[in-house]
């Protein structure tokens, strides 16, 4: 963060936590997402995506969304709703995907631009975000087209390119359980992107498909401490086919 | 005036309390900072962290309650309370470096009108010194405090107008609570925000090297 | 020559499958790689990692036994073994950058003499193109395997002097496994081990651009 | 790794992982430690010392250490041990700490050299070796002795340093259950140190409270995938007051 936001003096006393924390609805949950916000979309192979979320985001109608996330929607549906409504102007992205048919129809009228990303480097930049880190140097994709335009040098005798850091305004991500407080886990491999985009976004919204007692997951399991959940919302899992 | 009274250290954590917002994650350092959790006020629940990866610290454990695989960061029993966490000692600094932590509170040598924090090494010190948490915390909070005496045991001032000890953190200080003070490092400056009791601000100013910036008639620290 | 028989998709996963060593930990690519599961010999235990967070993969799920949240990097729902373990993808990552597979297996649009591989993109090709974790994993596996078929349908050879295709990542290839012949990338060259059968290593030679180097008499492939 | 390390042609087949990893006493699961070596040691606060393995490095002898770890012993206890037998010669850490009477006797006749480290930057710079990146940049110790030698420059406005990745030879971690495949759990905060550790040694040994059957960690509740342990020796924990 900029010193500028950070020698603010004296702290207020805001509501706590908890109370700011639990949504009654999906559309309360992403009501305050401004046009042109920097968004992070959990979800992988059709597991672990934040559908109702995207659905409530359709509904308030964001546009100039930067979309980051492996893949680019399955049809119309995940990520494919919003191409539909054409609130996404941006991808950053691993593996837009063979079923990605609305984005790469807007990609070939260049209606929507992308910039791929290898996964691991796509998780691993949202994680330098996430642990206060501005770049890390990688020998992944040097010699390739991701180099291109990236500082490269040699370390340790390895050639390595720098990547940066990569921030979002929202994180929108699912969730198998959420306490009040925010605590989180996923069910099996739905965990995928969503505990990384939980750690990085400034803001992380969680639709969860079950909201359990404070203490009711033990402590060594949580995966995504509640420090990083800032609003949740619960709601039946949605899933698209494809 | 140097025999004038000053807070006691419980009274300087007393005061440090008060600065805890309701929910905030929160982590406490060395010293003065440590006691702060004995004295938070009524109906607030804040989340402590602890850098060996503990989110939701309680009390300390009481005797025969201890659990030595259950400590914070100084290596003393305690306890949780409900919803807390555990996670490795990577995660547990990605917290503190990228700014997740709402507040940090931390002792000091000395915190310059810049804002730039020493608080780990004493020059000339014997022994090899250690860092610790200090440097991702300070570096990484969205707000610092800072807790300790307005001046050191010779009377020389801590708040000065750049420190001459080691440096923690540049430009990393939010607040300064003292045994003389409370003082917020804005943009302009240190702002002078509370005096103790008994102190008018020209008094506090005498102790402090770097210049306070005083607006109006400064209220007396509150202390509950 | 050309009509000579070659393996097909099947044999060649067959073959590959003898290159899984017991206890190690692999990553199977899209294609001909994801085939290779269904024949590792018998009495060998491995453990398969998809890059979604899964240890410890097992076959694909039956028809009626489908979980939609275990599915492996392909989509398809899959078992898991005794001792699977999940995580997130960017320690799925740390996996595979990190070294800490022991192979894995990846398709092929070409591979140079010095080992570098091409398996991402087709030049000229419509689409947006999309890269998933192949880079990151060509980079990372101490052995990378390619399996692919040892020329294009237009008769082209695909392994080569120096990679046309866009790269997916520089000397990263230790063996190749295609339907003419097993050839290892090693720091002299583009070594010959084995050939299908009824392959002479000089027909081999003649699909092959880069130039491969025989040593004594070479072995018809294995197939169990 | 090196090119040369990977380059290495057709693979020949080991002994099945389950078999090499279990380990019947402590001092064969180190007997292998040569002179010399660069090894990290788990723990924090007393919680979560390999105890049981370094007082086999110690009954080993191995010599010329170099110590990756928070503190540096307390009293004879923890690394202590090692410092007293003079088998240490360099240590990473970030808090030597106030019972490191031993080391610190050493360190000031310059038997035994230090680098200090910001605790959650030793954690990142072992992180980084973990997942294959070589470096990366960190406000972090931006202005102070820590920063002295050290690249600076300015990155999306902010000035920070690179920090290089950190590579041990081998990790001795302590965790409360393992089964035969390597999968660990830790207990409460003697977590602390040892999975980072375990991702970042190239062989990592562990000792155990306890040994479980294959299959009893839920797979969701695994801290310590199997993939990142190479050696497990059953032994009842060990603490030192202090």
């Amino acid at each position: 963060m900029a010193a500028g936001e950070r020698r603010g003096g004296a702290i207020r006393s805001g509501e706590p936590a908890m109370k700011q924390k639990l949504y009654l609805n999906l559309d309360a949950a992403v009501a305050d997402i401004p046009d042109g916000a920097i968004i992070m979309f959990g979800g992988f192979g059709g597991a672990g995506f934040p559908n109702n979320l995207i659905q409530a985001l359709a509904r308030k109608g964001t546009k100039n969304i930067t979309a980051i996330t492996n893949n680019c929607g399955t049809k119309e549906g995940e990520l494919g709703l919003l191409f539909k409504n054409k609130q996404i102007q941006h991808v950053i992205a691993s593996f837009p995907g063979p079923h990605s048919f609305i984005f790469q129809e807007q990609f070939a009228k260049g209606e929507v631009t992308l910039e791929l990303v290898p996964q691991g480097i796509l998780c691993e930049r949202m994680r330098a975000a996430a642990a206060g880190l501005l770049g890390f140097y990688t020998s992944v994709g040097v010699g390739t087209e991701v180099a291109a335009g990236k500082e490269e040098r040699v370390l340790d005798g390895k050639r390595c390119i720098l990547e940066l850091a990569l921030h979002a305004d929202f994180a929108l991500i699912k969730s198998q359980k959420a306490d009040g407080l925010g605590n989180l886990t996923y069910r099996l491999a739905a965990r995928n992107f969503n505990p990384i985009m939980a750690m990085a976004a400034k803001t992380t919204i969680v639709e969860t498909e079950e909201i359990v007692p404070v203490g009711a997951i033990e402590p060594e399991n949580v995966v995504t401490p509640a420090i990083f959940v800032h609003r949740i919302v619960q709601a039946k899992g949605l899933r698209y086919a494809g | 005036m140097p025999d004038k009274p000053r807070l006691t250290r419980e009274q300087i954590a007393q005061r440090a309390a008060l600065e805890l917002p309701d929910g905030a994650y929160v982590n406490l350092g060395w010293g003065i900072p440590n006691l702060i959790a004995d004295y938070l006020p009524k109906g607030i629940t804040v989340y402590f962290h602890s850098e060996n990866g503990i989110l939701g610290m309680g009390p300390r454990a009481k005797p025969g309650e201890e659990d030595y695989d259950l400590v914070d960061a100084m290596k003393v029993p305690v306890k949780l309370i409900p919803g807390a966490s555990f996670f490795h000692q990577a995660d547990a600094h990605l917290m503190t470096r990228g700014g997740h932590l709402d507040l940090a509170v931390l002792g000091g040598f000395q915190v310059s009108e810049k804002g730039d924090l020493a608080n780990w090494k004493v020059p000339g010190a014997k022994g090899s010194g250690g860092i610790g948490g200090a440097m991702d915390i300070a570096a990484g909070a969205k707000k610092l405090m800072v807790c300790m005496e307005h001046t050191t045991k010779e009377g020389a001032p801590k708040i000065v107008k750049q420190c001459t000890y080691p440096l923690t953190c540049l430009a990393c200080v939010t607040t300064i609570v003292t045994d003389l003070a409370v003082i917020d490092v804005l943009p302009e400056g240190l702002v002078l925000r509370e005096t103790a009791p008994g102190w008018t601000a020209e008094e506090v100013q005498q102790q402090t090297e770097a210049r306070l910036i005083t607006r109006g008639r400064i209220p007396e620290m509150r202390s509950a």
